[in-house]
């Protein structure tokens, strides 16, 4: 019989209020097993941790049930606690009668029912506890960030400063991310490629980072400390090594009809090119799509112009594999597509334009050099209507877009509006807006000088309906201000459209086993206090890929993702989670039904001479690497012969809870 | 004729005594003091934990001690697992005497006796040491072999070494299989130190411990010169239910819980070699 | 000696005051339930499915209960059999084996909860006027046309004939409607059931050899590799023995105290006699051997010839392998020979 | 449906996984959303690693519901668990069906880290579903009850 | 059949197997036992024929780690369940010699066995050579194997569970079942395993009963060839196949067809899935409640 003991948090009046925690307290003696039980104000305490640590020692408890909040909140502490103790720290188990139990509750015997309830379960589990002892493991003191946008480039930077490897890999043929597309920021309108090339520059020069560009990460496997990813590096058919990035095989190129993606598919690119003057690395690219050498065979201009001798047509996809320690989400975001959106006519009207497209009209390495011209004649146009929140904060039960606020819409379109009506005070601007939202410093001051200075017209309402008529859009829409229905006839629609993760963010996250939510962005491990790392162990979020945010935030988040990354690369070693599954040697029949279902293929099979009572046979057997094994326990419901377990929930402790649950 | 109801008594245990890493001897007396039951020496006693399960354990005290029973038990499955981990004051419950004793007031008795016992074999000898010791002028000369794998698993060496080895008239050989430190005495396995011992061929001879151990034993004693009939041995290890009838001990036309566990070598000789 | 019409039995049985045990009908098969109206009674079923001995030794019963707080235990005993109960139409076999249980349970030291029942049962036994192939009872000393009961039936045309043989016998019969009859029928059908049995093909086997005296011959025997080889190792046979009565206790705890309990258990189990050290009996084949040397060698050897195999071929049926007692002893008989 | 018992409450038997629907019935607590105290919860790491066993003993010990609750199908901590745990309890629920046990005793709902109103919600529904089947007579062990 | 044989002494006798495993005639005229024979001279009594009715499958697991090999009869459905222990690497393949027997259909005393009725055809999946015949090849007539689990599933929740209590209550619980069943394998059954904390050894309550039987089921589904062994032997006449169709039928309509033992795919459905399953509501919302 093991001697244990049973301590029950009051949480203040957070369970005393509806729990009668010492009736609990009381209850419990009389178990089987319990030699001590007792209440206490706040057991997370550090008075109530040393009366649990005086409790294992004066009676010598080989293991204790604290009845508390949930084990997500404290079961750490009251482990650390145990283990400070002399207790091996897996001999703690939790009742959780905060959570599920006193702040559900009113009725205060009810509620105290059961709290009894739950507390001899956690005794009962308790009983069938074994101590178990956490491995170490190595860690690769490396780290992977996917995604080279600001946030990516920051988190990487602030790692390599601290000493580490980064591997950065990018899907586009260069790092910059949206925030190179962008032309001025807000609420300074500092040119937006004035802040973020310097970064770029310092990302390609820095020793410790490589920069993996135009590539996209394929397969991740290990663990905290210890992934091992498989980097598919697309064949840019130009040797890096060589190029220049001088650009006369762009000019030469012949096949001119590839979309620009940077510039919003609003004008062509050469099948060869540079995405743009900064890019980084500054290297040109194939279009494979567009090539004609690559297509036909014929051509081969770009490689009789190229002095460098940089162009490779034989050029192959490289796998590169590497270990890394950490892997940070920079995985950034998309404007969505408006065109399922009928009534803003987006799919039919040249003119109606989003405003990242917006932004490229306006930049001077835009299509139009800089010069806002409308796309569909050229024109300048003298009447612009923006429409805010279109496919943001919609009911969560349309399919029309997103039910979130995409945060930084109502800055960027003040700025926009006060940018033209700057440059082109001629130009009327009219914004329709649900709410405006400027929580930031100086933000609202900066919507103000919109409205006040430059005289931007802010009408509180939605849009019905954008039509073509003539050369004009006709807006119509409601001032609900007013109450009164208004029509704009305006020579530019800019749409300020929902912001949606990256959609390669879905895949990379399953490849991770990184939780996120059902709009795509990845789920934080606590959305107050652990704001930057996944629940999964060893990955973390940085930028956009966690939730919408505009430049600063995702500089300060993507500093702390790199800080929580140096943290972990600091670590020689790390302490392995023992709850891992175990197979019983003696009851495995080396089925493979296991290996099947286990999703990080820990499992694997020996033949081995098993000995035990009336058995000495050589048999097939599996083994889980303990290192590898996270614990899941899918393994342990595929075998028939329950030779499979899982150590900290084994069959005998979940079904000892379930009996004390159905008493 | 007995009534069995497989029903046992309440037993609580008074003393908790640890013997080696895995071996606690328990002392256990009636919820009212005394005895639960009489025995002779030999006999086992179902001990159980409801819930846990029963199983047979040799009696290792002396019926001549009157206050207590002693049961020592070493870990090696579900039960004896739970049963290491009582406190003085946990309450048991208890069946038995069950099966046969060694013959200490008939074949035994008058005659020289050497004991010979590995590791925890060591447990049903004991009774029977104490009871010859407690009526001493009924026997000859007592020598006791004892063999463990280590110093630390010799089990209730207190007692070898404060009381049967200061006792006249018996002689104690002890032995572990490898050499440790903090050992000056004899280091080797049982049966080899049986020869080098190389004892007369008379009186009987008691043999309890691993299996293996009692087969290389008695070939030792054989090649001395003894005879199956003056060796004993117990088989406590095949009862299950104690009264016979549950069908486990059946060993050709014998019943280990009504026949045994005691027996004398040649009978066993006559048996299946089922055991 | 006494006699009332075929049709009447069930009026007769359910005259009876006590619980009555009959074989009944249960989907597909026959065996030996409480009989309660509206149940399909076959009398006529020779070898039901299931045995009597569920009656006298059920596949599970409560010992005792347990329970536990701290560190104190506290014990009930389940209560023995109180009340008087009747088992009708028991053939010669079954009795027999009644007989075999006896041997173990009432030997000492006596199995009080199998006594309480014994004590309490007044068996009704009917005498064998139709057979099967696969019958084989008066090897075993059966005598198929003179059960060893409280009462006897002979079912003679559309009559039953009745004796009363004990005290109970008596006491029971005595509340039955019946009349007087002659003794001639019965002594009649009585030769016509051993003529009937002589033409059973397993009429007489070969039993020779099968005592203590060849044990060690029967047990060596290279045959039993072979004879072993398709036993699945399942419990049909022994479950379906009415003699068979390897047990096991076993504790369940149901959280509102513990239950401990005995239940039928298979000697033909792989993990039957495996305990902690090990198992004595590691493969089929050992574990196949002693359920046959058990019922044909060991029990008589301790219990003066009596064999503990009454010959009522339900392991014949059963088999899911076709293997039986038959075979055994055709195949080790020849040894003998 | 017949309560014969009136002190009758049912007992509910709640599996959540580790990561999304012990999360999510941590949120509906701190967000107070109330739920029935029949209802008692079992952590386990995922939903595949409950076994159709624990269900049954459950069932054996007088429960009467059953609920297992995991991450969203393609959010599993583990990627893959609850897609296991679905065809299994699906084959599980299909097999009591088919034995003919009321259909309303047994559920897997998915529920999010920050699902707490879904996991309040479900479990009062639940409760609801479960008073209304009444007693669990069918799939108990008659010695776990109590007298 | 007399040429399996003659075919299976000639390789005893050359030397390239150790061992048959085949039949032998018992008492009655129906009373067939699977037999091992080791030498020529017992070779006389093997026979093939009209009752060779048993799945020699789970035999070969006794004689996997014997010296040499051993020569197996299957038939064709028995060839499934062979197949399937190799997917799941119970059996080397190597230590067996397989003759594929033509089947007719196979009887016993009352006709032709229930199994045979569903027959799945004439395939050997797995075989060193076959002997069989013109006749033995003719398709059997069968019923749909899966009209029973209609029938019941047709039912009403209250009559679904007095007609299996009523089956499920005559279980002796003598494991025939379970120790026939080739995906039965395992070293140690859970029910017999004191460490899993539900052994249980007698149907001492309906839950009981319950219990093991679904269980079972479940830890055969996928893997179940639907070989009906378990309910020919079952003494007490349990349509223990029921239980298992069951399975298979939800799993083919809801997971898409599978034939355990077919092929070298050694998935099951119940270790794999697809990212579109149907939710576990699905089977409250169909059929009778």
């Amino acid at each position: 019989m093991q001697k244990i003991g049973v301590f029950v948090c009051w949480c203040g009046s957070n369970i005393a209020g509806t729990v009668d925690v010492e009736a609990v307290a009381e209850a419990l003696k009389s178990v089987p097993g319990v030699v001590y039980s007792v209440s206490y104000q706040y057991m997370c305490s550090a008075a109530g941790q040393k009366l649990i640590t005086d409790a294992i020692n004066e009676y010598k408890l080989d293991g204790i049930v604290v009845a508390s909040c949930s084990p997500r909140m404290h079961e750490n502490t009251f482990r650390k606690t145990a283990e400070a103790a002399g207790l091996n720290p897996y001999m703690v188990e939790i009742a959780n009668i905060r959570e599920q139990c006193s702040w559900i509750h009113k009725d205060k015997e009810e509620g105290t029912k059961k709290a009894i309830v739950l507390a001899k379960a956690a005794v009962a589990k308790l009983k069938n506890d074994k101590p178990l002892k956490a491995g170490t493991s190595q860690v690769t003191k490396r780290a992977l960030v996917i995604g080279g946008g600001i946030a990516g480039i920051q988190t990487a930077l602030d790692v390599a400063d601290a000493g580490y490897e980064v591997d950065i890999v990018e899907q586009r043929p260069t790092i910059g991310g949206r925030m190179a597309q962008l032309d001025k920021t807000f609420p300074t309108l500092d040119c937006s490629a004035c802040i973020l090339t310097p970064k770029m520059v310092e990302a390609s020069q820095n020793e410790k980072i490589n920069i993996i560009s135009y590539a996209k990460v394929e397969k991740v496997s290990g663990f905290v400390g210890s992934f091992k990813a498989t980097i598919r590096k697309k064949a840019r058919f130009v040797d890096e090594t060589k190029c220049t990035g001088c650009s006369l095989c762009m000019q030469k190129c012949p096949s001119k009809k590839g979309k620009d993606e940077f510039n919003m598919n609003m004008n062509n690119r050469p099948a060869i090119y540079i995405p743009f003057a900064q890019a980084i690395p500054n290297v040109a690219v194939i279009d494979p799509e567009q090539c004609i050498k690559l297509k036909t065979g014929k051509c081969g201009l770009c490689e009789k112009v190229c002095a460098a001798g940089a162009i490779n047509y034989k050029m192959e996809d490289e796998l590169i594999e590497r270990e890394y320690g950490a892997i940070v989400v920079a995985t950034g975001f998309k404007p969505i597509d408006p065109s399922p959106l009928n009534e803003y006519g987006y799919a039919e009207n040249a003119d109606v334009v989003t405003s990242l497209e917006l932004e490229r009209l306006m930049n001077a390495a835009g299509p139009t050099k800089g010069t806002l011209l409308r796309p569909s004649d050229g024109k300048h146009p003298h009447e612009i209507v923006f429409i805010q929140c279109v496919g943001s904060r919609c009911d969560e039960n349309t399919e029309r877009g997103k039910p979130y606020c995409s945060k930084i819409c109502c800055m960027y379109t003040a700025k926009h509006a006060m940018l033209i009506r700057d440059k082109y005070p001629d130009t009327n601007v009219h914004v329709f807006y649900i709410d405006v939202r400027t929580p930031g410093k100086n933000f609202d001051e900066f919507y103000r000088r919109a409205v006040e200075q430059y005289g931007v017209d802010y009408i509180k309402g939605m849009v019905g309906k954008v039509a073509k008529e003539g050369d004009k859009l006709m807006v119509r829409g409601s001032d609900l201000i007013n109450n009164q229905q208004v029509e704009i006839a305006a020579d530019l629609v800019v749409l300020a459209t929902a912001i949606e993760p990256d959609p390669s963010a879905r895949s990379i996250g399953t490849m991770l086993t990184a939780s996120m939510d059902t709009n795509d962005f990845f789920t934080e491990a606590h959305a107050k206090l652990r704001p930057v790392e996944s629940p999964t162990a060893g990955i973390f979020l940085s930028g956009v890929a966690q939730g919408p945010k505009d430049v600063p935030e995702t500089v300060a988040q993507a500093s702390a993702a790199a800080s929580k990354v140096i943290g972990l690369l600091a670590k020689d070693h790390l302490v392995t989670n023992p709850c891992v599954a175990e197979s019983n040697e003696l009851m495995c029949n080396g089925c493979s039904q296991c290996e099947k279902v286990c999703p990080y293929g820990a499992i694997t099979y020996i033949e081995k001479e098993v000995r035990g009572p009336g058995v000495r046979e050589v048999r097939r057997i599996a083994q889980v690497n303990p290192a590898v094994c996270q614990g899941c326990g899918a393994c342990t419901v595929a075998c028939p012969s329950g030779a499979m377990d899982l150590k900290g929930f084994s069959n005998k402790q979940i079904m000892a809870e379930v009996d004390q649950i159905c008493l | 004729m007995t009534k069995e109801t497989l029903v046992p008594v309440l037993g609580i245990v008074t003393d908790v005594r640890v013997d080696t890493p895995d071996v606690k001897t328990f002392r256990v007396n009636a919820l009212g003091g005394g005895k639960c039951f009489e025995h002779m020496p030999g006999q086992c006693a179902m001990l159980s934990i409801p819930g846990v399960g029963e199983a047979m354990f040799s009696i290792t005290s002396s019926p001549t001690n009157t206050e207590f029973m002693e049961f020592s038990i070493k870990k090696c499955g579900c039960l004896t697992e739970w049963l290491h981990q009582m406190d003085v004051g946990q309450m048991i419950t208890i069946r038995g005497p069950y099966g046969n004793a060694f013959p200490v007031e008939g074949d035994l008795k008058g005659q020289d006796l050497l004991f010979i016992a590995g590791g925890i074999g060591l447990a049903p000898l004991r009774s029977v040491i104490n009871y010859v010791r407690a009526k001493r002028e009924n026997y000859g000369k007592v020598r006791i072999v004892y063999g463990s794998r280590s110093k630390d698993d010799l089990v209730d060496y207190p007692e070898i070494v404060n009381e049967w080895c200061r006792e006249a008239g018996i002689e104690v050989f002890l032995t572990i299989d490898r050499e440790q430190e903090g050992w000056d005495g004899h280091v080797g396995f049982v049966p080899n130190y049986v020869t080098e011992l190389g004892f007369n061929p008379d009186g009987r001879v008691l043999v309890c411990g691993p299996p293996i151990m009692i087969k290389f034993t008695t070939q030792a004693l054989m090649n001395l010169g003894f005879d199956k009939t003056q060796i004993y041995t117990t088989m406590e290890l095949r009862m299950k239910c104690g009264v016979g009838k549950c069908g486990r001990c059946n060993i050709g036309d014998k019943y280990v819980c009504k026949d045994g566990p005691v027996f004398r070598y040649d009978e066993l000789g006559e048996l299946p070699a089922e055991y | 000696m006494r006699q009332f019409p075929e049709s009447k039995v069930l009026d007769i049985i359910q005259s009876i005051p006590c619980p009555v045990y009959a074989p009944v009908e249960d989907g597909s098969m026959v065996v030996y339930g409480r009989y309660e109206d509206g149940m399909t009674l076959r009398l006529d079923k020779i070898a039901t499915d299931k045995t009597p001995k569920d009656i006298l030794f059920p596949q599970w019963e409560n010992l005792m209960h347990f329970r536990m707080e701290g560190k104190t235990i506290e014990l009930t005993e389940e209560k023995r059999m109180e009340e008087d109960y009747v088992i009708f139409g028991v053939r010669g076999c079954d009795i027999q084996a009644f007989k075999v249980l006896d041997k173990v349970f009432l030997s000492d030291p006596i199995d009080t909860y199998y006594a309480a029942r014994r004590e309490h049962g007044t068996i009704v036994a009917l005498a064998c006027t139709s057979m099967k192939d696969t019958c084989f009872c008066k090897n075993f000393s059966v005598d198929p046309s003179q059960p060893d009961a409280d009462v006897v039936l002979w079912l003679i045309g559309d009559d039953y004939y009745c004796e009363a043989y004990t005290d109970k016998g008596r006491a029971l019969m005595e509340k039955w409607d019946t009349r007087e009859a002659e003794d001639g029928p019965v002594e009649w059908i009585k030769g016509e059931i051993d003529k009937k049995y002589e033409s059973l093909p397993f009429a007489h086997l070969n039993l020779t050899g099968f005592d203590g005296e060849h044990l060690m011959e029967k047990f060596n025997s290279p045959k039993w590799k072979k004879l072993s080889m398709a036993c699945l190792g399942c419990g049909s046979c022994t479950f379906a023995c009415p003699t068979c009565q390897c047990y096991d206790i076993r504790d369940y705890d149901s959280g509102n105290g513990i239950q401990r309990y005995r239940c039928w258990d298979s000697c033909m189990y792989s993990d039957f006699t495996l305990m902690a050290h090990g198992t004595n009996r590691p493969t089929q084949l050992e574990r196949y051997r002693q359920r046959f040397m058990h019922k044909l060698v060991y029990f008589p050897s301790n219990n003066d010839g009596m064999y503990s195999c009454v010959g009522c071929g339900r392991c014949i049926e059963k088999c899911p392998m076709n293997l039986n007692i038959v075979k055994v002893i055709k195949a080790l008989g020849e040894d003998a020979k | 449906m017949s309560v014969t018992n009136p002190n009758w409450k049912p007992k509910i038997v709640a599996f959540c996984c580790n990561w999304c629907s012990y999360a999510g019935a941590d949120l509906a607590g701190s967000g107070r959303m109330s739920y029935p105290a029949d209802v008692k919860i079992i952590r386990v790491p995922c939903s595949c690693r409950v076994n159709p066993m624990f269900i049954l003993r459950a069932f054996e010990r007088g429960a009467d519901g059953v609920i297992i609750c995991g991450c969203h199908p393609g959010d599993c901590h583990y990627t893959s668990g609850n897609y296991y745990a679905r065809r299994r309890l699906t084959m599980l629920f299909s097999m009591l069906d088919y034995l003919g046990i009321e259909r309303g005793r047994t559920r897997v709902e998915w529920v999010s880290a920050a699902e707490g109103a879904k996991f309040s919600k479900t479990m009062n529904e639940f409760v609801e579903t479960i008073t209304n089947l009444g007693e669990n007579r069918k799939l108990g062990d008659i010695r776990c009850k109590k007298s | 059949m007399n040429s399996i044989k003659s075919r299976a002494l000639e390789l005893l006798s050359d030397g390239t197997v150790k061992r048959v495993i085949g039949w032998e005639k018992g008492e009655g005229e129906a009373d067939w036992s699977p037999a091992l024979f080791e030498t020529a001279e017992e070779m006389n009594s093997f026979v093939y024929g009209d009752y060779a009715g048993s799945n020699l499958s789970k035999y070969c697991l006794k004689f996997n780690l014997a010296e040499g090999k051993t020569l197996v009869v299957l038939k064709p459905c028995d060839t499934l369940s062979f197949n399937q222990l190799l997917h799941e690497h119970r059996l080397n393949r190597e230590k067996f010699y397989i003759i594929g027997a033509g089947c007719k259909g196979m009887k016993d005393e009352n006709g032709r066995l229930l199994k045979c009725n569903a027959c799945k055809g004439k395939d050997f999946e797995v075989y060193d050579e076959i002997i069989d015949d013109e006749e033995s090849r003719k398709p059997l007539n069968v019923f749909d194997r899966m009209i029973g689990v209609a029938e019941l599933e047709k039912m009403t929740a209250e009559e679904r569970y007095e007609f299996w209590r009523g089956e499920l209550s005559r279980c002796i619980r003598c494991n025939a079942c379970r120790n026939v069943c080739p995906a039965c394998t395992c070293v140690k059954c859970v029910f017999d395993n004191p460490a899993s904390g539900v052994q249980s050894k007698a149907p001492v309550t309906d839950f009981e009963e319950n219990m093991f039987h679904i269980i079972r089921a479940f830890h055969v589904a996928g893997r179940c060839t639907d070989c009906g062994e378990c309910s020919r032997v079952c003494p007490q006449n349990i349509p223990l196949h029921l239980l298992n169709r069951k399975f298979i039928k939800d799993m083919n309509e809801l997971y898409g067809d599978h034939q355990a033992g077919v092929g070298t795919e050694e998935r099951t459905p119940l270790t794999s899935y697809t990212k579109e399953d149907a939710e576990p509501s699905v089977v409250h919302e169909r059929g009778n409640a």
